[in-house]
């Protein structure tokens, strides 16, 4: 008999997701015991809203994991596509997200693309080149377009308005709670890359590269192309999160997300993403990114201070990647696979 | 001619440094003066590249085994405030304990801290066979956050002033805090060069498989090397706490990818096996003079950010061409026939 | 009272004195206005002086600690710094003092008690700006009981602590029924991330909330912010905020009373009061800092405290005569 | 004369100091099979590289169809209709086995949406050509290594290849597998598709060849029509003299069968790897062990080596049962193994000579602080450089300089100096010149006179049969031959023991090799 998890996604659950399902689910219990207004539509509602700039840059961590990188230049690219393309809206006056959300994925494709480019012809590690990258952008962007915030005020009318936009809303005694625009979207976003994913031949690549990029390579997969469309399509991705980031906390901040580059890694890493290349599934870094969105905002909850989020989520990170790589150090020693590192 | 070629490739780095260094300080000369190489800004700069420069040795040395460790600026703030809940009399009575017992204390527990974040990190990459770099981010999250429910976020402010002293004392001139990081780059600097340890090191980042089926304890290696960052780390911490007299979680996390950079742009493979502390050195200074003389032509900061990553890549750029030149010189450069002067006596036959 | 530095300037100094201003971090709108009361200061004072502006890109104490050993090593005479941590500061500036640089820091009170600083500038007297914000969130809430609940930057910074603690004083002895929902005030870092998941918990733990007070500008402005998305009218805010930021939810509603002083005044005076120094001049009990609500600034051991609350509610100047041209 | 489809003209290349190709002419034409042979390194699987494009050479060019093709670009290879099934596969292990196979297809008719169940369809067509059964959804890291064999070639077979490159496809299969290989290969060159078969297994070259290519040490020797060819004019050609290494003949000892043997091992078994295998090693004895890729000798030596914890069985060491768990363990005791895989597991290739010989002897060059002797180093290192021959003395050159052999050597040497009690030699002569080799073989000789105990691992009938005084035949895991030293010196032994190796079930007699009945 399949099991239902068969059923609907025409594979095996792993057991990083199903370690994770329990997790995420013990913990939605015990916070439900302090707090049972926590058990809500509302919670729900307001993790979509919250986790969404979150969840779009996660896939794309995943998409380059999965090719076998490590691109820590995104938070940077996100911002700097959406900085841009307010600061050019107001040198055009058009003031809709017809106009801003193409150009800012527009320059994150631009910006990924570049990082690309130095990748393939650097030929260093794709921590070392998105470093430098990061700094080159920020920098640039810096000096080129200025720092200064727009606070809800100041900002494009329709990006604050698309930010507050809900498909549906519930109104309780306490409040209205939405169903926030960005639902459509981030499903959009996960539905359209898994179907790349797994669906075509450049998706099929990418996990032929990440596997071995050797053997990819000469049965033909072009290697540069690959590339181009893994830190390409991150690169729209982030563009997309960095409006939608803007537009959720209804605030212009051209330096915001620094140092956001490595807990998004975290998250997507703690869903069974392999820095090795060649493995990792979306469901598997929506878990990840849904529990870290859960310990940033719900240990209040717990009467615990928010001192503790980077303990908890620590700790289940290093579990998490015990899990996996002991997994993985145990069939190498089965199998006789000596790896490096 | 070959020789010349392989001894380039093992110096090289550091001369084009050693130019680079000496072309900026006649840049230097030229554009700002005297006032540059004064003695009040030579103190400064050196105190400046103290702590930095031994996270930087730090980050180095696990580089060297093709690592990288993302941990090195939780592990000093970590150790760091271990040591500072000491000096602010948190666990021992300031009123009836001597100061320079508090402060042996002190120091004793930053060590401490730093060398078991130090063996925690060894321990998950080499028993949990947990990649570096993931391992490592890992524990800087969780080393941060014990930093942060030590402390609820808040400074740790040091009451024994004896102890800020270090920051600011001077031996002959030069800064006490310079001399502690001096006197580790030339003890990291022997022991790679003149021991077994550092010979390991040196063969594990450049084949650790072959490293493992030579007999050498490689995963104690791997435990150890780390377990020397995290020792370097709570050095680094002390004269953080001594220049800040305080410690607290978030005290300067930009150095982590600035200590990345500097190892890079020191010549340092990321994949492991090469690498020499007199680069890393060179390297140092050079964006320690950049820095200041920025500071000092009121260059904004986001300019110093662009600047730092544009000599990165730059710097990449160049080694990539520089190799690709190389090759080229090796391709050009035909060997004789067969394995060469093989003594043995083969009767070879044409066909 | 006089403060503990020793000018060592005097009328005797060559050429231009050199002023450097150390923000907590370069390029966000508050400093940037700071900016613009330094570079004021550097144009009306341009015979004698050259003022400047130079910060670190991220709020990291380690690299004001490096701008400042940069500037003692460049011997500039005075240094005007608002620290990220004024503990962390506190050796470095030591320094700089015993090289006889003139250091004046601006919230920074707790170095006023140490050698690090000549003198301390404060905008306004910290329970001053605790108490208006008490009284306006009972002004705001328009009866005398409820519960209100507190945010800061963090529960260590000096500042948000006195004015929260002043507020919450002030409410036990004149509103008793007005009770503060946890003992501790929220923290949130700073961040507008961590200020917007707070905003969103706090509502959810506490349906029947009647207040806020908030002395971080991200906790105000994103708490008034989810307010509006969710449409609840019951809660009063009165806070820390900017015009720039608080103005449109003051002019929605969203917001009752926000508190502020001008961050350009503060960049003047600090700086007029370093010349002062650096001049030779006696720092009496008062003290005239050259701009407004600073002319006489009074002076307490070695803390200088102007008189310059802005306070902004929608129907009273000077919010209303700013009429969405907010300055900073 | 049509156009050949193949033609290479001038191809050079150079891989640090070693030169893999110099100067290969190369004409094939359409529907023909060329086998090309040579010893191990002597630049075959090199050729096929370049050819497809994996490889950029450093001179020459190759024309497909007469049109020049660019250098080092696979994807025009293939557009072209060249497929090669590689000596390492190049297979995507955490892929299923149906799209390992349809993966090329796919890319080559710029298929865009991929489909699970078109991917599977393709994918049994493709065996079906070979009838053949697999599980299309396992993923292709659990295959044996026959089955991983058969994924490659039903890859290629897939795309309509007018060209495909075979190197080494037979290695890893018994008889019966290469039969219906062959046959495989046969039917394709009926559809008029040229093979180029790579094979140390001559019996193979001579049944499917129509001309026979020869390369010896990156030259080519020349083209032969199959017929003009015997098995021994071939071996001549491929070594470039006749073989006839001297056989080890063992000294009787005074202490045989009164010490107990250096290393005895009795019904060791590890999961999956290996069963019930059992045998001994006297002092001076060089114990051959030999069958198919894939039969588990490596897995062996890596047990003797702690390097793979065995799950059932004992090892003694001069009597003593002993438990090797690390590496170190097995050094403590004088064991020493020269691993199959040089440049991974044997060298540090941007290390020098010197570095490379001390890094099993560091232990014993420091003093009590952990400093190394440099000095002493440089000693040990000379003396190994010069006792094993290595061309070049330099011990400070780069060990990526040397030649194969070269670098084979300073592997040797850095375990010879560690003075082992017993010498696992896995493939030692893999990829080296015939020169290099026969030093190789004097050396392990002499070791052996002087009492060293000798494993030497080997799927090269000829080597074993010279070098080793007794004989283990492995097959998928198990013992099925043991030879003994009386039955080795007997005529003819070389070609019984490639019998015995490509046909393992097969029992096989050494006297008549008549066939016996056949083994489970
Ligand atoms: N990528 C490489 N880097 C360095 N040396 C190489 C590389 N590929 C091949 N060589 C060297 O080139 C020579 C020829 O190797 P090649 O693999 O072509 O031989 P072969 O004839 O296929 O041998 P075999 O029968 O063992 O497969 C060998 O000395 C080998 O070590
Ligand atoms: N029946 C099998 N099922 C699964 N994997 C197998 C099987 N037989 C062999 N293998 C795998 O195939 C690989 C090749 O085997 P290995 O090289 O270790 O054998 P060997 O006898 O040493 O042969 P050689 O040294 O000639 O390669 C090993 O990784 C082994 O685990
Ligand atoms: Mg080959
Ligand atoms: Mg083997």
């Amino acid at each position: 008999m399949k099991s239902p998890f068969r059923a609907v996604f025409h594979r095996r659950s792993t057991p990083v997701e199903r370690y994770l399902t329990l997790l995420i689910i013990g913990y939605a219990i015990l916070v439900t015991s302090q707090n049972p207004r926590f058990f809500s539509l509302e919670t729900v509602f307001d993790l979509v809203h919250e986790g969404a700039p979150t969840m779009i840059l996660a896939v794309g961590v995943l998409l380059v994991l999965v090719s076998g990188g490590i691109d820590v230049s995104f938070p940077v690219v996100a911002i700097t596509s959406a900085y841009m393309s307010i600061k050019l809206m107001w040198a055009f006056g058009l003031d809709t997200m017809a106009f801003m959300l193409p150009v800012s994925i527009l320059f994150g494709t631009i910006l990924g693309l570049i990082n690309a480019l130095l990748i393939h012809f650097l030929r260093l590690p794709t921590l070392i080149v998105t470093l430098g990258t990061m700094a080159v952008y920020r920098g640039l962007m810096a000096v080129l377009l200025g720092t200064s915030q727009y606070p809800v005020a100041q900002m494009p009318k329709s990006l604050a308005e698309f930010g507050l936009l809900d498909i549906v809303s519930v109104t309780r005694p306490e409040g209205v709670y939405g169903l926030s625009i960005f639902l459509p979207i981030v499903a959009a976003v996960m539905a359209l890359t898994w179907f790349l994913l797994y669906h075509t031949m450049i998706g099929r690549s990418v996990f032929a590269m990440g596997s071995d990029p050797e053997a990819a390579s000469r049965i033909g997969v072009n290697i540069l192309r690959t590339r181009l469309f893994v830190y390409g399509y991150t690169g729209a991705l982030a563009g997309l999160a960095g409006l939608i980031y803007y537009a959720a906390v209804q605030n212009v901040d051209p330096v915001a997300l620094s140092g956001f580059e490595l807990m998004v890694i975290a998250a997507v890493v703690i869903g069974g993403a392999k820095l090795t290349g060649g493995e990792g599934t979306i469901l598997g870094t929506f878990l990840g990114v849904l529990l870290f969105q859960l310990f940033q905002t719900t240990l209040v909850q717990l009467g615990l201070a928010s001192t503790w989020a980077s303990f908890f989520f620590g700790a289940v990170l290093l579990a998490s990647l015990a899990m996996i790589y002991i997994r993985q150090r145990r069939a190498d020693q089965r199998n006789l696979v000596f790896r490096v590192g | 001619m070959q020789a010349i070629l392989d001894r380039f490739k093992g110096h090289g780095h550091v001369s084009v440094l050693a130019g680079a260094n000496i072309v900026v300080l006649v840049l230097l000369a030229i554009g700002l003066g005297s006032s540059f190489f004064s003695m009040n800004n030579m103190q400064s700069m050196m105190t400046q590249v103290a702590e930095f420069g031994l996270l930087a040795v730090a980050m180095s040395l696990a580089m060297l085994t093709g690592g990288i460790d993302l941990s090195i600026v939780a592990t000093a703030v970590l150790a760091g405030i271990v040591g500072a809940e000491f000096l602010t009399g948190k666990v021992v009575d300031l009123a009836t304990t001597p100061a320079p017992v508090v402060m042996a204390m002190a120091v004793a527990a930053m060590l401490i801290t730093g060398l078991l974040c130090g063996l925690f990190n060894g321990l998950l990459i080499a028993k949990a066979s947990i990649p570096p770099i993931l391992a490592t981010l890992a524990t800087s999250i969780f080393y941060t956050g014990v930093g942060t429910v030590m402390t609820g976020g808040a400074s740790v402010p040091v009451k024994v002033k004896e102890f800020f002293k270090l920051g600011t004392v001077t031996v002959a001139n030069i800064p006490m805090v310079f001399l502690i990081t001096v006197i580790a780059f030339v003890v990291v600097g022997m022991m790679l060069r003149w021991t077994r340890t550092g010979r390991r090191i040196y063969l594990y980042g450049e084949n650790a498989i072959a490293l493992r089926f030579s007999g050498a304890r490689h995963e104690r290696l791997v435990i150890l090397t780390y377990a020397i960052v995290g020792l370097i780390c709570a050095l680094a911490a002390m004269i953080m706490v001594s220049r800040t007299a305080s410690a607290r979680v978030g005290y300067g996390e930009a150095y982590l990818l600035q200590a990345i950079l500097v190892v890079v742009l020191a010549g340092f493979d990321p994949f492991g096996g090469r690498g020499r502390v007199s680069g890393l050195a060179l390297s140092l200074i050079l964006l320690q003079l950049l820095s200041s003389a920025f500071t000092i032509m009121r260059f904004g900061p986001y300019m110093k950010v662009f600047i730092w990553g544009a000599m990165l890549l730059a710097v990449m750029l160049v080694t990539r061409i520089m190799a690709g030149f190389m090759e080229r010189r090796e391709r050009a450069h035909v060997a004789p026939p067969g394995s060469g002067g093989s003594p043995a006596v083969v009767e070879a036959v044409s066909a | 009272t006089t403060g503990g530095g020793t000018p060592t300037g005097g009328a005797s100094h060559e050429g231009k004195y050199k002023i450097a201003t150390i923000p907590k971090i370069d390029g966000i709108t508050w400093f940037d206005d700071m900016k613009r009361g330094v570079n004021q200061f550097n144009t009306d004072f341009g015979s004698e002086v050259e003022a400047w502006q130079i910060g670190p890109d991220s709020e990291d104490a380690a690299k004001q600690v490096q701008i400042i050993e940069d500037l003692i090593a460049q011997n500039v005479d005075a240094i005007v710094v608002v620290p990220n941590d004024p503990l962390a500061l506190e050796p470095v500036l030591t320094k700089a003092r015993q090289q006889g640089i003139v250091v004046i820091s601006h919230e920074g009170p707790a170095l006023a008690d140490t050698e690090a600083v000549d003198y301390d500038l404060e905008a306004f007297s910290n329970d001053a700006f605790g108490e208006l914000m008490g009284r306006k969130l009972v002004e705001g809430m328009g009866k005398d009981s409820g519960t209100f609940v507190g945010e800061v930057g963090s529960l260590t910074s000096e500042t948000h602590m006195a004015w929260y603690n002043a507020a919450v004083k002030w409410l036990a002895e004149n509103y008793p029924n007005i009770k503060p929902v946890q003992a501790q005030p929220y923290e949130d870092a700073n961040d507008d991330a961590k200020a917007r998941s707070n905003a969103i918990e706090i509502l959810k733990k506490y349906p029947k909330l009647d207040g806020m007070i908030s002395c971080s500008v991200s906790a105000g402005s994103n708490m008034a912010q989810v307010l509006k998305e969710k449409k609840i009218k019951t809660v009063t805010l009165s806070q820390l905020t900017l015009p720039s930021v608080g103005g449109p939810y003051i002019e929605e509603g969203w917001i009752y009373s926000g508190q502020a002083w001008e961050p350009a005044g503060a960049g003047y005076a600090g700086n007029m009061l370093a010349l002062r120094i650096l001049k030779g001049e006696k720092i009496d009990s008062t003290v005239d800092l050259k701009w407004d609500n600073y002319t006489a600034s009074k002076v307490d051991g070695k803390i200088v405290i102007g008189d310059a609350i802005l306070q902004f509610q929608k129907g009273e100047d000077p919010f209303d005569s700013w009429n969405g041209k907010w300055p900073f | 004369m049509s156009v050949p489809i193949l033609e290479a003209r001038n191809l050079s290349i150079s891989f640090g100091g070693v030169d893999a190709l110099v100067d290969v002419d190369l004409t094939i034409n359409q529907g023909e099979i060329r086998c090309l042979v040579g010893e191990n390194g002597s630049g075959k699987s090199t050729f096929v590289k370049i050819a497809s494009g994996v490889y950029r050479q450093n001179a020459g060019t190759v024309a497909i169809d007469g049109v020049d093709m660019p250098s080092g670009d696979p994807g025009a290879a293939i557009a072209a209709g060249v497929q090669v099934v590689f000596q390492d596969l190049a297979l995507f292990g955490g892929l299923s086995v149906a799209e390992n196979i349809a993966f090329s297809y796919m890319l080559e008719n710029r298929t865009r949406q991929v489909s699970m169940t078109k991917m599977s369809e393709l994918a049994q067509q493709a065996l079906d050509m070979m009838e053949v059964r697999l599980d299309l959804e396992a993923p292709v890291s659990n295959l044996s290594m026959a089955n991983k064999q058969l994924v490659a070639i039903a890859r290629a077979l897939l795309l309509d290849a007018r060209l495909i490159f075979m190197d080494e496809p037979t290695a890893a299969l018994t008889r019966k597998e290469v039969n219906r290989l062959l046959e495989v290969v046969e039917g394709l060159k009926a559809k008029g598709i040229s093979i180029v078969f790579i094979s140390h297994k001559l019996d193979e070259v001579f049944r499917i060849a129509d001309t026979i290519t020869i390369f010896r040490d990156g030259h080519k020797v020349g083209d032969f029509e199959a017929g003009e060819l015997t098995q021994s004019d071939l071996t001549f050609h491929m070594t470039g003299r006749r073989v006839e290494y001297p056989a080890y003949q063992r000294t009787p000892r005074d202490t045989d069968g009164v010490t107990p043997p250096v290393l005895e091992v009795r019904e060791l078994a590890d999961r999956g790897h290996f069963s019930d295998v059992s045998f001994a090693i006297r002092p001076g004895d060089v114990l051959g062990l030999t069958g198919l890729l894939g039969a588990g000798r490596t897995e062996i030596a890596l047990s003797l080596f702690g390097l793979n914890a065995p799950s059932h069985g004992e090892v003694l060491l001069d009597g003593e049962p002993v438990h090797i768990r690390t590496p170190q363990d097995a050094v403590g005791r004088g064991i020493a193994l020269v691993s199959e895989n040089r440049q991974v597991e044997g060298l540090f290739m941007e290390q020098t000579i010197g570095h490379n010989i001390s890094s099993t002897r560091l232990d014993t060059l420091v003093n009590r602080l952990g400093i190394l002797n440099l000095h002493r180093e440089r000693e040990l290192a000379q003396s190994a450089v010069a006792q094993m021959g290595v061309n070049n003395r330099n011990i400070d050159t780069l060990v990526g300089r040397l030649s194969g052999g070269n670098a084979q050597k300073v592997v040797i040497g850095k375990w010879i100096l560690t003075d082992p009690k017993l010498l696992i030699l896995d493939s030692p002569t893999v990829g080296i010149d015939v020169g290099s080799k026969a030093e190789i073989y004097e050396k392990i000789q002499q070791l052996a006179d002087d009492g060293m105990s000798i494993l030497f691992i080997s799927d090269e009938p000829e080597e074993i049969a010279a070098n080793c005084n007794r004989i283990v035949v492995m097959y998928e895991g198990a013992i099925v031959n043991v030879v003994s030293e009386e039955e080795r010196n007997q005529p003819n032994f070389v070609e019984v023991l490639s019998q015995m190796i490509s046909e393992p079930t097969t029992r096989v007699e050494v006297d008549s090799a008549a066939q016996g009945g056949s083994q489970a």
